[in-house]
């Protein structure tokens, strides 16, 4: 019932929060916040699941209930975590409340209802990530897309709407394709499976036993069916991670988004797409990933390397940032086609540790905001003498984004670069791997230019704000993200035990696991 | 064994609305100076949900599980019959419930009321007909009052001129459909649709033209009821012209009694399997599916106007439901056949409350007067959040996302299309849907993201309005979860069709 | 072969419901219209009493010509517009 | 296990903790963190000095993964490990040593000062002394390339410690970059290593280098992913040697640290001296038994490293700031380092890193005991006539110069001495191709000694020629302390290893060679170990092994003075004339520094930032367009549908029924009605 | 038998002809008075058509259903006749191309 008190508690806090008075709502949603993030804690300290949810594994927390039926299969309510479901419910939980103290700052008008949808947000995201049915699943995953509309149509900056609007729809068209190819699989299994439970159709599936979407006389081959459907679903899910060519939703998203939406779009909400190609894609289809493989390196690394250089070519801060995770999502899909234990438990890894370093980027340019209004490099410089200690996390951050030893970031791409290098899925994996990794020195690039222009140098500012330090619920939330980012990349076997036990078996499968 | 008394009773539904229409009969005639109509809205109202308990006590007591035939086999009360009258009871009820507030400064209440109960007579009759004779006088029985409906604000242009391209169209699909009528009667010497059936096998032989050309005008007949293209055109115009209660009844009882008709008499009436090969209506289905889904959702995302926009989705939504009969290609063999028209039924069913919810909305909107268009609206969640919450539940509902009941319909006929062999079908409905994103969120957008140009000084809170708006909300969302009640009665239904 | 006087009855009142027809459609004013129809109803009468079907004629006669081309002609008359305000309205 | 060994790892911890406390208390702390620092970096020397004095007296190493960070059950375990032994224990001591004498320097360079930031600038010092301090006690490549990688963080850091002004940030960018550049090709070796061996571990028969020579052996295979067993270990040499020419500035890479001479001066002394440019070359060293194996590498190492020492050295000759000068030292002094490396002397190239970290701590100390002096002037035609002013520093300077420019007997010249005569020896051993990278070293001899006496007269001869070199700022015990200390050490360090004197009088003084070579055998990272793997021959001249010593020698030696005294020649005097302009173009060309920086700042900012440019326009152009352009067009052809509803009834039955004839037809084909 | 000798082929024509001939009323005409004749013309060519085919298949199911047919189109006939008065009432005109306010 853990799982059921997480999503009840944030749904219950939205629904407070949104008949609150707005001066009340900002302390009261943080004080909400605290039991899904106390619950969710206690869920990683208790865990005690093995092995992957999907693949007859222990599944920790786990609730299963009739629910509906849809012709000849039973669509049921099941719910559960594994080890690498759980690292991301905690990192939901936990940017969750940060970005509601970040929040406190700028959000100043119609509070409840802000607080109330990042709230009802959390419910949704820890949803995505305990549903083991994929109609429930897909309840909230499109769910996710609703508050975050909103987050971003209402406290969005100026091109907000139009920003919204394509979030909204992109993402969303994106998922209806995906939902096709999936039921195609569904379908073409047949009697083999009697629901549409997650861990019956990976079995299934991984069982060989897709037939025919049809008859055999004019139906899909199952073949073609697992190409075109494996298709159909990573395109759906590639628009959400987002991957290059799919990923143009994104800058515009991030850069209008409040910054508390900011994180959350970055830090959560990114990882239901690599999460949903681990589940879907790459658990239940591994034969056709492996035929896939060499494409989907290649997208992988044209993501790292196109989305590192259109960061370096951007004068928004916030858009660096922005185009910077197209860049870090596509090593997760680097790490997730090597089917290494190191690539899979790497790119999840990834997924923890982006969330966190992003978070942690879009908070920071969120204080220098509130204080500077405004979020062109070119505006500003010097402004580590005015705001040391955000300037000081800010660099933390920066150089924890270009994967600097012992900060997660660092752990997570070596991870995928040894998943990926030692690869016997992927063709010529060293050359990728090789590639790939060149990311990090146009990262760096990019973030080092960043920061010289905007926060050393002499102090200049194009606008009228007075700058002073900023509050402490500002720089609160920060310091405990490099907190967390320092511990992961100090004690990575912290998650990443966890991790490693539930992709054991996703890796498993005629092609060996890492070295 | 059905006994005479068991089958009145199995009519209970349809009885309901025509004792309520008697009794509007007599109000009228012995109290005709009711000033605020609440009594006629009440009674109506009564009807409604008299109908639908009815109808629901009848589907959960399972005694027409198998389908039962009265007077000859002219009528037959089944799961599917059962459950498009219970919603027609509930958007009776809804719409009520509503016009209270809407009409209450108009003269001929009793008329307005009697008029509703009527069509939901016809509509009723329509779910049972199961010969084309009843199914064409039903038909005329629910869309003549229909007509009227339209142009109950008869000193209101707009309401005019819908109700007589409404006339004149479905005059027009009327004399089409019943020249099919008697083509198909030509071929096979029968109304009766299960006798229909039967002949088909010798008579298409005979006649594959006289049949063909008669299933074809058909099937206009029922895409004029459904507003499916090329039927639809009197559709955005009547919607848009009608009283804003009369366009939801319109377009979620009128539209749903077009497909249950259409259900019937083609699946029992003219089996693919037999009729395939003079007219392979899953084709035509295929085409009209398309075709009325595109149009309607392309057409939808330029509109101005709220409720033209409406009256557009509402068009694409019966391409939607259209998917039920297209997919029918038996390639997925007959479960994945019940799956996809089940779910196309159980779509219908919850189209019945987010549509009429929505509209209902509108006439909130135009009761306060504020205007039509998107622009209208802006700003409106600070002023009347509740009741901008619960359009805002109908919109995305609509658009398929998992706020209510819609969301699980829609994806259940777009997973049922997968499943009978055509995913092509599905994906065009897939990338309408995303579309239909876009303009539904236009109205949240308009709502809650839009300040507003002035203040909307809204001083009324209509009570039954607003009750009526809510109920269908809270409906809505309920069936998410809720579909669990329905959804085995619709996949049995659709079952015991084949 | 003699053309049997059946067939010529038909053909004759064939042509008579095609003509009156044509001639409700095509009449330029509405009333010729309106008289026309009632032709073509009678003689659509007259195919019924051919097919054995005396009761449907009769019908169609009372109800039909004695009801639908009243109320058309009444309404007729209400639309009809002014001498001098032209036949614009009724063409 | 010793009690020492248990302790070891406080030598990294003392410093860290320092970076702590400096970092969250330095506001509160006295001295603001320095005197945390020093103490701690003293403690930090203390127990390396223990360490290696045990290690000495007990001959007892030390091995042992110390912390798992991923225990992967079916891959690499990713661990920290200590590996004492005589390298790591010797280089301990050393980094341990100027580190301390950086703390106390700081003391007098940025506290007197009334510099701002101290918190942060002691902060970073105790973190840079840390990671290197990680750094040389790892026991595998991955922990190694970690603290590598945090050595660059802290000198990024300290480089841009004066972050307020324009120059360092953007040379701390610079520095960061550029090593990055490098580190990039050193991660990918990271993983190739780790994913070949599945170990990257430094030590033991379990260890890469071990490995990699069973497998060249042919007893055991790994994957070379498609390319021979000698060419795949190649191609991870070279990628790991890309990390190496980042750090230690070795060409084409060398262009950050000239810049880097924006930050404070104690930290230039420090990152040249002891941490990270020594690391790129200590990492050569550590895995030595690795490169041993691969000739085709070493001597791509001996001809980077040889051609490094000649082309920075052509460039110093025309600096005119001290600290240029004696950055481009740097360079050209550890272009040796890898020259000797790469030609098999390996217990040369690390005797001139002692006696570097030595003399170029000495000389950069000294240099900024000069910049206090002339109130943070840099420019020599600034300076002059301040050996009467500033005794301590001019002695010691003087000292720390001579043993640079290699003359007899300071350091400086046995450790040169003997990188080049090992690289002569092994060059007549047969391997002909090691003459140019001996010929480049031996030419930058004779620079070296020009520079540097070019940079000694300048500063501290002749009148002054500004007014603050009349009336320098004095220094205080906290400068001269530390060049006292490494003065006289730059003076004597030579003794750890005069080969020529054991040769010519058969003395076992040579002592470093000896405890390099005591290594015990198990770790296979000793001396002896590598002098069995390597594939160089040795051959002489004429006069047999002496001989050729002799010839060397002496070719250095009287290069070095002929330089010196060029040198001497055309700077002394109370006003010496610029002389540069008599190398014409020449001239510009070195003081442009070959064009390096131009096609490199280039390619950075010319090539990469058009190119991000250019896929900016190509997105939101062409991808994000399309985007747009699906939803425009969606649009328009909503706007141009709905046109079809005319609002005229007499279309929309037109409509209904041209609609229902079309499909008639259509259908009535499919169905063969007629 | 009288009409042995008709074909019901003939009825079928002459259904179509009548059929053919409203639609073509429908589509030329803009009076909304002739519009509402040429549906009759319409429902008249179906009862054409099930009468004879009552005969032609010797039950009276067409009949019956012409009957029917007959009622509603009178029905249909005042329901189209009231909407036609207000609409005359609301544009002055009965001509169908005349209401266009709603449009799009």
């Amino acid at each position: 019932m853990l799982i059921e008190a997480l999503v009840v508690s944030c749904l219950l806090g939205a629904a407070i929060v949104f008949f609150t008075p707005d001066r009340y709502a900002p302390k009261l949603a943080f004080g909400l916040s605290v039991p899904p993030l106390v619950l969710s804690l206690y869920a990683y300290v208790a865990f005690d699941g093995s092995g992957n949810a999907l693949l007859g594994g222990e599944i920790a927390y786990e609730t299963f209930a009739e629910w509906l039926q849809l012709g000849p299969y039973a669509v049921n309510y099941h719910v559960g975590l594994d080890g690498i479901s759980l690292p991301l419910v905690v990192l939901s939980t936990v940017l969750t409340t940060l970005s509601i103290l970040s929040a406190w700052t700028p959000i100043d008008d119609r509070q409840s209802e802000f607080y109330g949808l990042v709230l009802l947000l959390e419910g949704s995201l820890i949803g995505v990530f305990a549903a083991l049915d994929f109609l429930l699943w897909f309840v909230f995953w499109e769910a996710v897309l609703i508050p975050m509309y909103l987050l971003i149509g209402v406290w969005g900056g100026p091109r907000r709407k139009y920003a919204a609007i394509k979030f909204f729809v992109y993402t969303n068209i994106a998922s209806l394709v995906m939902f096709v190819g999936f039921f195609a699989l569904i379908f073409g299994l047949g009697d083999a499976v009697s629901s549409t439970g997650m861990p019956a159709i990976a079995e299934a599936l991984r069982a060989g036993q897709l037939g025919y979407l049809g008859t055999p006389t004019v139906g899909v081959p199952p073949d073609t069916l697992a190409i075109a459907a494996f298709l159909a679903m990573f395109v759906g899910f590639a628009v959400k991670v987002p991957v290059v060519p799919f990923h143009t939703w994104l800058p515009d998203a991030h850069v209008e988004a409040p910054t508390p939406a900011s994180v959350l779009l970055a830090g959560v909400l990114l990882k239901m797409g690599t999460y949903a190609l681990l589940r879907f894609n790459f658990t239940m289809l591994p034969e056709q990933a492996a035929t896939l493989a060499v494409p989907i390196a290649a997208i992988a690394v044209i993501s790292i390397i196109y989305g590192a250089l259109l960061a370096l070519a951007q004068q928004d801060l916030k858009r660096v940032v922005a185009y910077s995770s197209v860049s870090s999502m596509g090593y997760v899909i680097l790490g997730l086609v090597a089917y290494t234990v190191y690539g899979v438990g790497g790119a999840t890894f990834q997924m923890v540790a982006h969330g966190l370093i992003s978070g942690l980027l879009f908070m920071t340019v969120g204080v220098f905001y509130n204080a500077t209004h405004t979020r062109m490099i070119g505006d500003m410089s010097g402004l580590a003498s005015k705001m040391p200690a955000t300037a000081t996390v800010f660099v933390a951050g920066a150089f924890g984004y270009m994967g600097l030893p012992l900060m997660a970031g660092f752990m997570a791409e070596l991870f995928v670069f040894i998943g990926a290098f030692e690869s016997t899925v992927l063709p010529a994996a060293p050359v990728f791997t090789a590639i790939a990794m060149f990311g990090i020195v146009i990262v760096a690039g990019y973030l080092l230019w960043a920061m010289q222009r905007s926060l050393f140098g002499p102090f200049e500012l194009e606008t009228d704000y007075e700058l002073g330090r900023a509050p402490v619920h500002d720089i609160a939330p920060i310091v405990t993200l490099v907190v967390l980012i320092v511990a992961l990349g100090v004690a990575p076997d912290l998650i990443f035990e966890m991790i490693r036990d539930a992709t054991l078996d996703v890796v498993e499968f005629g092609f060996g696991g890492g070295s | 064994m059905v006994t005479m008394a068991n089958e009145w009773l199995l009519l209970s539904p349809a009885a309901a609305f025509v004792l309520a229409a008697l009794a509007l009969f007599v109000i009228d005639a012995f109290a005709p100076e009711d000033a605020d109509g609440g009594l006629l809205a009440a009674v109506a109202a009564v009807g409604g949900i008299a109908a639908l308990s009815a109808s629901g006590v009848l589907l959960l007591s399972g005694v027409a599980a198998d389908g039962v035939e009265l007077f000859g086999g002219q009528l037959v009360v089944d799961g599917m019959s059962l459950l498009f009258t219970f919603i027609f009871g509930s958007v009776t009820a809804l719409v009520s419930v509503a016009s209270v507030d809407y009409i209450r400064e108009l003269p001929h209440k009793a008329e307005y009321y009697l008029l509703v109960t009527l069509a939901a007579t016809g509509m009723s009759l329509l779910a049972s007909a199961n010969s084309l004779a009843v199914v064409f006088v039903a038909l005329e029985l629910s869309s003549l009052p229909s007509y009227a409906l339209v142009a109950y604000l008869k000193r209101n242009r707009g309401s005019v001129e819908g109700a007589l391209k409404y006339f004149l169209v479905g005059a027009l699909s009327s004399g089409i459909m019943v020249y099919g009528i008697s083509l198909v009667y030509a071929a096979t010497g029968s109304l009766l649709l299960s006798d229909v059936a039967s002949a088909l096998g010798g008579a298409s032989a005979d006649y594959p033209g006289v049949l063909g050309v008669g299933l074809l005008m058909i099937v206009g007949g029922l895409a004029f009821k459904t507003a499916s293209v090329p039927f639809h055109f009197w559709a955005p115009d009547a919607y848009e012209g009608a009283p804003a209660p009369v366009a939801a009844f319109l377009s979620s009882a009128s539209k749903a009694a077009g497909f249950v008709v259409a259900f019937r008499v083609l699946v029992v009436g003219f089996p693919i399997g037999t009729i395939a090969g003079t007219l392979d209506w899953v084709l035509l289905f295929q085409v009209l599916a398309v075709v009325t889904m595109t149009l309607g959702n392309f057409a939808a995302a330029t509109q101005e106007n709220v409720k033209r926009m409406l009256a557009y989705s509402s068009i694409g939504h019966a391409g939607y439901a259209l998917i039920g009969l297209a997919a029918l290609t038996n390639a997925g063999g007959p479960g994945a056949e019940a799956t996809v028209l089940g779910a196309s039924m159980l779509h219908l069913f919850v189209y019945g409350f987010m549509n009429t919810g929505a509209f209902l909305f509108v006439a909130l909107v135009e009761h306060w007067e504020l205007g039509r268009t998107f622009e209208d609206y802006n700003g409106l969640g600070r002023e009347a959040p509740v009741a901008c919450v619960a359009m805002t539940v109908f919109v995305f509902s609509l658009a398929g996302l998992p706020v209510g009941g819609g969301f699980l319909s829609k994806y259940f006929l777009f997973a049922g299309a997968v499943g009978a062999g055509v995913p092509w079908l599905a994906l065009v409905g897939a990338v309408n849907s995303a579309l239909s994103l876009y303009y539904y969120s236009r109205v949240v957008k308009a709502m809650w993201i839009e300040p507003p140009a002035e203040p909307l000084g809204i001083e009324r809170y209509p009570t039954a309005l607003y009750a009526a708006v809510l109920t269908a909300a809270v409906v809505t969302v309920l069936l998410l979860p809720g579909l669990v009640v329905f959804d085995g009665i619709a996949f049995e239904a659709a079952a015991s069709l084949f | 072969m003699a053309v049997p006087f059946e067939t010529l009855a038909f053909l004759l009142f064939a042509l008579v419901t095609v003509g009156a027809s044509l001639g409700v459609v095509l009449a330029r004013d509405v009333w010729h219209s309106a008289l026309l129809l009632g032709a073509a109803l009678l003689s659509v009468a007259a195919h019924y009493v051919m097919l054995r079907a005396e009761f449907l004629a009769v019908m169609q006669v009372l109800v039909y010509v004695g009801g639908v081309l009243v109320l058309i002609t009444f309404a007729v008359m209400l639309v009809r517009q002014e001498p001098d305000a032209g036949m614009e309205g009724v063409r | 296990m010793a009690l020492i060994y248990e302790l070891t790892p406080a030598i990294v911890f003392l410093p860290l903790a320092s970076f702590a406390l400096a970092l969250f208390f330095g506001r509160w702390m006295p001295k603001k963190g320095a005197v945390a620092g020093i103490l701690a970096t003293a403690g930090a020397l203390g127990l390396s000095v223990v360490t290696l004095g045990w290690l000495l007296l007990s001959g007892e190493v030390h091995d042992q993964t110390w912390y798992t960070l991923v225990d992967a059950e079916m891959g690499v375990d990713l661990a920290f490990g200590i590996l004492i032994d005589q390298l790591s224990a010797a280089m301990l001591v050393i980094v341990s040593l100027i580190a301390f004498l950086v703390h106390v320097f700081s003391l007098g360079y940025m506290n007197d000062e009334g510099e701002p930031g101290l918190p942060r600038y002691y902060a970073g010092l105790g973190l840079f002394t840390a990671s290197m301090l990680a750094f040389v006690m790892a026991d595998n490549l991955f922990m190694a390339f970690v603290f590598f990688e945090l050595v660059g963080l802290c000198s990024y850091l300290l480089i841009g410690h004066w972050f307020t002004e324009d120059a360092p940030p953007s040379a701390a960018k610079k520095a960061f970059l550029v090593t990055r550049f490098g580190d990039y090709f050193f991660l990918v070796g990271v993983v190739g290593v780790l994913v070949t061996f599945g170990t990257a571990g430094f030590a033991g028969s379990e260890g890469f280098p071990a490995l990699a020579e069973s497998a060249l052996a042919g007893e055991t295979s790994v994957n070379t992913f498609g390319l021979s067993t000698e060419g795949w270990f190649s191609v991870l040499g070279l990628l790991v040697l890309g990390g190496v020419l980042g750090k230690s500035a070795q060409f084409p890479f060398h262009t950050w640290l000239p810049d880097a001479m924006e930050g404070p001066t104690p930290v230039s002394a420090l990152i040249h001296a002891a941490t990270m440019v020594a690391a790129g070359v200590y990492l050569v060293a550590r895995m030595y038994g690795f490169y041993a194996l691969l000739p085709t590498v070493l001597g791509i190492i001996a001809f980077v490293g040889g051609f490094t020492a000649l082309f920075a050295a052509t460039m110093a000759v025309v600096k005119n700031e001290i600290k240029q000068v004696l950055a481009y030292s740097t360079i050209s002094q550890y272009g040796y380092m890898m020259l000797a490396l790469g030609a098999g002397g390996y217990v040369a190239a690390f005797f001139h890193l002692t006696t570097h970290a030595i003399f170029k701590a000495l000389l950069f100390l000294g240099a900024g005991s000069v910049i206090i002096a002339m109130h943070h002037e840099e420019d020599m035609w600034e300076m002059g006539g301040l050996k009467s002013e500033m005794r301590t520093t001019y002695l010691t300077f003087l000292a720390g110069s001579l043993a640079l420019a290699g003359i007899f007997p300071f350091s400086g010249f046995w450790s040169k001495d003997e990188v080049l005569f090992e690289t002569l020896v092994h060059a007549l051993g047969g391997s002909p191709l090691l003459f140019g990278a001996y010929a480049m070293g031996i030419t930058a001899v004779f620079l070296t000694g020009f520079y540097t006496i070019r940079m000694v007269m300048l500063t501290f001869h002749g009148d002054p020629r500004s007014e603050t070199a009349e009336d320098p700022h004095s220094v205080g015990w906290n400068v001269k302390f530390p060049l006292s200390v490494l003065g006289v050490l730059a003076v004597v360090a030579g003794a750890l290893n005069p080969v020529p004197i054991e040769m010519l009088t058969g003395a076992e003084v040579d002592f470093l060679h000896d405890y390099l070579y005591a290594t015990p055998e198990a770790l296979l990272t000793g001396a002896e170990h590598y002098s069995s793997l390597s594939s160089y021959g040795s051959g002489a001249i004429a006069g047999g092994e002496i001989g050729t010593m002799l010839v060397n020698a002496g070719l250095s030696f009287g290069l070095a003075v002929a330089g010196a005294g060029l040198a001497f020649g055309l700077y002394r005097g109370g006003s010496p004339a610029r002389h540069t302009e008599r190398l014409g173009r020449v001239q510009t060309l070195l003081m442009h520094n070959y064009y390096q920086d131009e096609y490199q700042v280039w390619l950075a900012e010319g090539f990469t930032v058009r190119l991000a440019a250019a896929a900016d326009t190509f997105d939101q152009g062409v991808i994000d367009g399309t985007v747009n352009a699906v939803s425009s067009v969606s649009r328009s052809a909503g706007a141009r549908i709905r046109q079809i509803q005319s609002g005229v009834v007499t279309n929309y039955a037109a409509l209904v029924v041209l609609s229902l004839l079309a499909l008639l037809v259509v259908f009535a084909i499919l169905g063969g009605w007629f | 038998m009288v009409l042995e000798t008709v074909p019901a082929e003939y009825y079928l024509v002459l259904s179509a002809a009548v059929f053919c001939i409203g639609l073509f009323g429908i589509l030329t005409r803009r009076n909304a008075l002739v519009f509402l004749m040429s549906v009759e013309l319409l429902l008249n060519a179906a009862n054409v058509n099930l009468v004879a085919f009552a005969f032609y298949w010797g039950n009276v199911t067409g009949q019956t259903f012409a009957l029917f047919v007959i009622a509603l189109a009178a029905a249909e006939v005042a329901v189209g006749i009231g909407i036609v008065l207000v609409v005359h009432r609301n544009f002055d005109d009965v001509d169908v191309t005349n209401a266009t306010t709603l449009k799009w």
